[in-house]
């Protein structure tokens, strides 16, 4: 599936009584790669758990291609050309690393797995071990290569580098970028570490109490604006 | 006056065919005889007692009495109900007529209660009688293992040994077993000629039924003894020909030759819907209303237990089963037991009458 | 286990202080239902008393359930062993005051709750379900084979407790016996929330949560369940033996799977984890079947079946439990 | 010797019929987790279609097996989508109610419309016929249930643990929102579940109705028997379930053959023993 | 020997695979360690087998010279040893206030106690709510935790590892979750911390890694690869090869 636009307009959405996202909107173009920023519990993990239809939605549109997505169940989401990584991983705790990678395909054929296997050769050497089983940095590893196996036309990356190593690190943020230059995947990312956030991305989205409070180019989201949005010291 | 008369039975539950028959035996005693005695009318309160459950049957009993103000108890299908009752009446000034529980000591428990249905003795005791005048030697026991099925097998065993038998294995089994085919291999490794049971009517008298013939118990000649429990009319339509030929004792058969029972059967026939529902519970319950009749009438409508009771005590009937007496010191029926064999009859089975014991008391009665 | 995120909060529940307020205040709700039930309802005074039993047991298995995370269907164990303590006490060693029976029937669910404890908590999950059935099937054996003791299949019956403090007889309106209930009651819930916000119960339910954390906070597990146990023992077995008083049998349907499973149904009907939930699914569950089974004793349990269904449809964490949820939101 | 035999066969065609009840409901609990009370009132509603077919209707045997699944299958599924939807993933508890509440109402229903006497389910002449092993006879019904059982744990070995439908199951169960946010319908996918435990439920209520006869109390007078397999087996293991039931209708048989008084303390004794080296069961699942 | 805890030939396979292969590791009184590596190399494995978690095949154990190899996970945070976990572990229904005075109890010995309330233990709430203070955690001290994000659960976690008051603390990947400017907090409480006290920890934010460590230890695949001062990490070849990759080239560029 080729990379898809997405298209938020005042999304207002929450969990159970509590509304915890007001009134966002914003537009992400096929192709681009998007950072979200912002503090601790700002609504981040919220943002993207939304756009799968994962929260409570009181209203708001979202639209993926297409796609009016709003009303639609997580799994039309999902096969509609949405690709999730949440935070926490949830990889399948009883199932071996090669069945989670199997509930991702989306109906591609089994010997898809290769690829994640390629992204990530430790995966191959745990292919038969239970999801909970792993250690924390090999779940990232396969939550991330689930995702990706099922060929989504927007990727929500909800932190994807906590416990991996730096080199690791370094290698799956240049695989994310290449699949978003190559036109595969249009790429909505939350991160913590600015630095990493902002080589990655064209455009910066930052979230402040659940309201958007900056959008704009990565290159215009200078350090005052990170001290002011995202904490001090951040940048060495 | 309205009389209130308060029935305490097993209407929803396994047992709900049980507590349907004894609304049946009731509708028909009233639809033959009529709802008033004297001035009186009587009305007739149904509580649900699905299961054995004593402490729930003492308080649907006491609030019949407090709070519904009836003036006599009735029903019962368990023996443990019956016993949780007991101590009330007194104070209740209230008598209790039971339809069915079949353990003797109850009525021991308060000379207020009376029963109409019979006693698991009664029951048993004569088919030792008939094992040993068709030259059966050795048997084999098998009950259910609790109160009634204790009861069974010791009123049969001693009534058997006393009569030069031998009882060469006393097996009891769990109330919930379902499969009953060691027991059967158990039964034939024995080398017994007979085996008596006593299982309480339900759903494992099929499976237990079944395991016989399975088992090709029939074929070593081993010979199929039992209470009429086994083989209630109502569940012969499912035991079917699976249990055709086998002997049971009981006090009554749906298929009791006598004008008195063809006019009960229709009546209660009428009122459970289907007469192919019928079965032993009804016949107590209709001679309960007898009794409790015959209390209105002795007391005029008042409430004085003690002179109720006093009044039918050696009261002697035609029931539907055959003759009856309430016998005065036991309050329980002295009746015919009879022999009965399961046979083929129209598109059905039938327990057929062939041999009767007459004027049989409660056998487990002791001082 | 599940998706990080969306787990449903019970939205902002702010807990200030002790709490010593609302449980006086909710105690005292209690004792004013009850003294309402006398006036409204003086007829059925045996049935309520019968009622507060099974509350007592309902409590119990809160206790051990909803604050403890122990799976059981055999709970009825426990409050069998108060009401066969009791009754033997009474039948068999002649003992009358009504309440050394109680303490009788307390110490005996203690005892019952240490040992079915001690089988129970030795697993989790659904192999704790199970553990627990087959300890109250094996209890329910026992009863059955040691007849001369327990009556057996017939019951155990002969219970006479003396009048309370020697001048209030049991009689056939169970007044005595109902205020009895009452005062046992009352007791047992200020008492029980009490426990449930003290540092036992915090970690209590700490347990239930995780336990793995709890090991981890350098606290063992299996002590502090097995001593809940025995503290829900000590409720259950006050239930049993106040209705073995009251009611003065004692059947084998008291310790059986049927009474226990009936208990979960009428917690979860209330909705597990607050006192109050216990003790409200016992009452609507036990006066909605006394209500329908007297209108028609032949088709009523159609209709309990419809009610159950109807609150997991419409109020989810049953009925006290949802009640209180709407009121937390803003 | 020929006791020991004696006991062998008995145990496994016991088993083999408990296990043909109870692998629907392993399949409930232990993959879909759902704790199903109401698992014994599906196999009822089997049994009374059956007993409908073939007594009323005169459908010969195996039409009578597959229309007692069709007619269960075709009754579960609006209650999936109406009754059971609701409590997936809830509390265990809330589960409990629910499907309590289901049991009884099917009670009430049936024991309304059907009466509360037993109904019997014709077999054909084959199967009632003794079968003579040499040391002993059984009926060929027991044979054909030792069969059955036999063949339905295959096949649902290999559904569940070989193909991608059992993987998406045990993926829903699982984590239902992070299935669906990979584009599992779980909802299709629990209701085809659904429907295939109702109908292993109704199978098992035909295959095993002469040992469990059908009533309008069966629903609930074997729920302990049931749990108590599926739970020392693993819920969710088919090889536990199977090793379950032949172990503990091994047990249930052995007992009752040498001190049937003692029948039901070797049986919950034996499953006391099994939890206590077994925590999760026998093959059960980690959690 | 002086140190607090000690790790010696330390082993454990799960099936074939050695995740733990022969570790030797010791933390002196004072200690502030890092154990870093490659994604599982065996670092929480080690902790798991440290804390009693998981018992290990071969090796030992010794806290403060004392052998705990089998002694239970209890025992062993009693004696001072306390850890962190990697994926949060709290009680979802519980207030981070609850969490801390279970956790102060505990180290009391009062957690048992079945009367009394311990918002009413004036010294508690003190130092609950210094504990709190601490962590900028004050505001949602009495929501149930389910309720609040992820990055302040982290540090509920990290709040009562420090209310155990431990003689020899494992943190396994703290900051994880954390936002960078909050990663602040965490090293605040940790400066903070007596200075006699040893502290391992594990992460994968090499920032926090190299302000916070004086001591190196680098696992891979189950053996200590590397083992030294923090300054001599980066310029290790196979340690740069098999974990740091260009951020010791930034390292020793910058
Ligand atoms: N299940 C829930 N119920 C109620 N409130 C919740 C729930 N989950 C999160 N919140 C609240 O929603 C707000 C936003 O949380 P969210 O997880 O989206 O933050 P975040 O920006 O992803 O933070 P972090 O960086 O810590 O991951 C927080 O204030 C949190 O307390
Ligand atoms: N119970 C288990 N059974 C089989 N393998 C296991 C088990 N637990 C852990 N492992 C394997 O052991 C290895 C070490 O795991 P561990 O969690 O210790 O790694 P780690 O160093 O903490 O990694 P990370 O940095 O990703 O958290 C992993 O490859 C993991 O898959
Ligand atoms: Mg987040
Ligand atoms: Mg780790």
């Amino acid at each position: 599936m080729p990379a898809l636009e997405v298209e938020v307009d005042r999304l207002v959405a929450g969990y159970g009584p509590t509304v915890i996202l007001e009134d966002v909107s914003f537009r992400v173009a096929a192709g681009e790669r998007l950072a979200i920023l912002g503090r601790n519990g700002m609504g981040k993990t919220t943002l993207l758990a939304s756009l799968m239809g994962l929260t409570r939605q009181r209203s708001g549109r979202i639209r993926v291609g297409q796609d009016a997505m709003e009303s639609l169940p997580t799994s039309r989401r999902a096969l509609g050309g949405l690709g999730y990584v949440p935070q926490g991983r949830d990889v399948f705790r009883s199932l071996t690393v090669e069945e989670n990678l199997l509930v991702g395909l989306k109906g591609r054929e089994r010997g898809a797995v290769e690829e994640a296997y390629a992204l990530f050769p430790r995966l191959r050497e745990r292919r038969r071990n239970l999801g909970h089983q792993l250690s924390g940095g090999e779940q990232q590893m396969l939550a991330t290569a689930r995702a990706i196996l099922g060929r989504p036309g927007v990727l929500l990356l909800d932190e994807p580098l906590e416990g991996l190593a730096p080199i690791v690190c370094e290698e799956l943020m240049t695989a994310f970028g290449a699949l978003a230059a190559r036109g595969d995947m249009t790429i909505l990312l939350v991160e913590q570490r600015v630095e990493s956030a902002l080589a990655f991305a064209d455009t910066i989205l930052v979230l402040e109490r659940g309201r958007l409070a900056w959008h704009g180019r990565a290159a215009a989201f200078e350090p005052s604006l990170v001290e002011r949005y995202v904490g001090v010291g951040s940048l060495h | 006056d309205t009389i209130k008369v308060g029935v305490i039975g097993p209407f929803s539950g396994p047992f709900a065919n049980q507590g349907r028959n004894f609304q049946a035996g009731i509708d028909a005693w009233m639809a033959l005889n009529g709802q008033a005695v004297g001035d009186d009318e009587i009305e007739v309160v149904y509580r649900d007692l699905p299961a054995a459950d004593p402490a729930r049957a003492r308080t649907l009993a006491q609030e019949l009495v407090v709070s519904d103000g009836v003036q006599y108890l009735a029903g019962v299908y368990f023996t443990p109900d019956a016993l949780a009752i007991a101590p009330l009446l007194e104070e209740a000034n209230t008598p209790l007529v039971i339809f069915n529980a079949a353990t003797s000591a109850i009525t021991k428990q308060s000379p207020l209660i009376v029963r109409t249905s019979f006693t698991l003795p009664q029951t048993s005791a004569p088919m030792a009688a008939v094992a040993a005048e068709r030259g059966l030697k050795r048997v084999v026991t098998v009950v259910s293992d609790y109160g009634p099925g204790a009861d069974a097998e010791g009123a049969f065993s001693t009534a058997f040994e006393a009569k030069g038998g031998q009882i060469v294995e006393k097996i009891r089994m769990p109330l919930a077993a379902n499969d009953f085919s060691p027991i059967m291999q158990r039964v034939r490794a024995s080398g017994a000629d007979a085996l008596f049971a006593f299982l309480p009517s339900g759903p494992p008298t099929l499976a237990f039924a079944r395991a016989y013939n399975d088992n090709g118990l029939k074929g070593a000649g081993v010979t199929f003894l039992s209470t009429g429990d086994l083989t209630q009319e109502s569940d012969l339509p499912a035991l079917g020909a699976s249990v055709e030929g086998f002997l049971t004792t009981f006090h009554y058969s749906v298929a009791h030759d006598s004008p008195e029972n063809k006019s009960f059967v229709e009546a209660a026939g009428k009122a459970i819907g289907d007469p192919k529902l019928l079965t032993f519970p009804a016949v107590g319950a209709f001679d309960g209303m007898r009794v409790i009749a015959k209390m209105i009438e002795a007391t005029g409508g008042e409430q004085d237990a003690a002179a109720a009771v006093e009044a039918v005590k050696g009261m002697r009937f035609e029931s539907p089963r055959g003759p009856v007496t309430i016998d005065p010191e036991t309050r329980s029926p002295t009746q015919t037991i009879y022999l009965r064999e399961v046979a083929k009859a129209g598109d059905g089975f039938e327990n057929r009458e062939i041999q009767s014991f007459a004027d049989t008391p409660d056998l487990g009665w002791t001082k | 286990m599940s998706l990080t995120l969306p787990r449903l909060g019970s939205g902002g529940r702010e807990r200030p202080g002790t709490g010593l307020l609302a449980d006086c205040a909710g105690t005292l709700v209690v004792l004013l239902a009850g003294v309402a039930c006398y006036w409204l309802f003086p007829t059925s005074l045996s049935f309520l008393t019968g009622l507060i039993a099974l509350a007592l047991l309902a409590l119990s298995l809160d206790l051990v359930t909803g604050y403890g995370g122990v799976a059981t269907l055999g709970h009825a164990a426990l409050f069998g062993a108060g009401a066969y303590g009791a009754g033997i006490a009474s039948v068999h060693f002649g003992v009358g005051d009504p309440l050394l029976l109680l303490l009788v029937g307390a110490v005996c669910g203690a005892l019952a709750g240490l040992v079915s404890g001690a089988v129970i908590l030795r697993a989790h999950g659904l192999p704790q379900l199970v553990l627990s059935i087959a300890v109250v099937q094996l209890s329910v054996e026992i009863a059955n084979k040691a007849s001369g003791w327990t009556g057996g299949s017939d019951g155990l019956s002969g219970i006479r407790p003396s009048p309370l403090f020697g001048l209030y007889r049991f009689d056939l309106f169970g007044r005595t016996g109902f205020w009895l209930a009452l005062a046992v009651l009352v007791l047992t819930v200020f008492v029980l929330r009490r426990l449930v916000r003290s540092p036992f119960g915090l970690l209590v339910q700490g347990i239930r949560q995780d336990p793995v954390r709890v090991r981890a906070m350098g606290s063992p597990v299996y002590p502090v369940l097995l001593r809940l146990y025995v503290v829900s023992g000590v409720v259950a077995g006050l239930g049993g033996a106040l209705a073995a008083v009251s009611t003065r049998v004692v059947g084998l349907d008291s310790l059986s799977f049927t009474s226990s499973a009936e208990a979960l149904v009428m917690l979860a009907l209330g909705g597990v984890g607050t006192i109050w939930g216990a003790l409200v699914g016992t009452f609507v569950f036990l006066w909605f079947e006394h209500v329908v089974s007297a209108a028609n004793p032949f088709h009523w349990l159609t209709l309990v079946g419809a009610l159950l269904v109807a609150v997991v449809l419409f109020a989810p964490r049953g009925l006290y439990g949802s009640l209180a949820a709407r009121g937390r939101r803003p | 010797m020929q006791l020991v035999l004696s006991i062998a066969v008995d145990a496994l065609a016991y088993g083999m019929v408990l296990f043909v009840i109870s692998i629907g409901l392993s399949l409930t609990m232990g993959l879909m987790r759902v704790v199903n009370l109401a698992h014994g009132a599906f196999a009822m509603v089997g049994g009374y279609a059956a007993s409908w077919l073939g007594t009323s209707m005169g459908v010969p045997f195996p039409l009578m097996l597959v229309g007692a699944v069709l007619f269960t299958v075709a009754l579960a599924l609006p209650l999936e989508r109406f009754l059971y939807r609701p409590i997936y993933g809830r509390p265990e508890l809330t589960q409990v109610l629910m499907t309590i509440g289901i049991t009884f109402l099917i009670i009430g229903i049936a024991n309304w419309l059907l009466g509360p006497t037993l109904k019997t389910i014709p077999l054909p002449d084959t199967l009632r016929a003794p079968v003579d092993l040499g040391f002993r006879t059984v009926s060929a019904h027991r044979i054909f249930a030792i069969l059955s059982g036999l063949a339905i744990a295959a096949a649902l070995w290999l559904l569940v643990e070989r193909t991608s439908f059992g993987v998406r199951l045990r993926a829903s169960v699982d984590n239902a929102s992070m299935a669906a946010a990979l584009g599992v319908r779980t909802e299709r996918v629990y209701a085809v579940s659904f429907a295939l435990a109702t109908g292993l439920a109704a199978l098992g209520g035909v295959i095993g109705a002469e040992l469990l006869p059908i009533e309008p109390y069966y629903a609930l007078r074997y729920m302990v028997t049931f749990l108590v397999v599926v739970c020392v087996g693993g819920a969710g293991s088919i090889p536990g379930a199977l090793l379950a039931s032949l172990l503990l209708g091994a047990v249930d048989t052995t007992g009752r053959y040498l001190m049937p008084d003692f029948g039901e303390f070797f049986f919950y004794l034996a499953v006391i023993a099994v939890i206590l080296v077994f925590p999760r069961g026998l093959m059960g699942r980690a959690a | 020997m002086s140190a607090l805890l000690e790790i010696r030939g330390l082993r454990k396979r799960f099936g074939g695979l050695a995740v733990t292969d022969g570790v030797d590791l010791a933390l002196e009184p004072g200690a502030r360690t890092a154990l870093i590596g490659p994604n599982g190399a065996g670092k929480t494995t080690l902790i798991n087998l440290v804390t009693g978690q998981l018992l290990p095949d071969a090796g030992t154990v010794t806290l403060d010279g004392r052998d705990v190899t089998r002694a239970p996970t209890v025992e062993r945070v009693r004696a001072g040893l306390v850890r962190s976990f990697q994926v949060t572990r709290l009680f979802p229904d519980l207030s981070p206030r609850d969490h801390l005075a279970l956790a102060i109890l505990q180290r009391e010995n009062r957690s048992g106690r079945m009367f009394g309330h311990y918002e009413r233990d004036p010294a508690l709430t003190t130092e609950i709510d210094a504990l709190l203070a601490g962590l900028r955690l004050a505001e949602i001290g009495r929501r149930p935790v389910a309720e609040i994000a992820y990055g302040q659960q982290r540090l509920v976690e990290l709040a009562i590892a420090l209310a155990l008051r431990p003689r020899v603390l494992l943190l396994d990947e703290p900051a994880a979750g954390v936002p960078q400017n909050e990663t602040r907090l965490i090293e605040e409480a940790l400066a903070e911390l007596p200075a006699e006290l040893a502290v391992l920890m594990i992460d994968h934010d090499m920032d926090l890694v190299f302000r916070f460590a004086r001591e190196v230890v680098v696992l891979a695949a189950g053996r200590v690869i590397f083992a030294g001062p923090a300054s001599a990490v980066a310029s290790d070849r196979g340690v740069r090869e098999a974990y740091l990759g260009s951020y010791a080239d930034a390292r020793a560029g910058g």
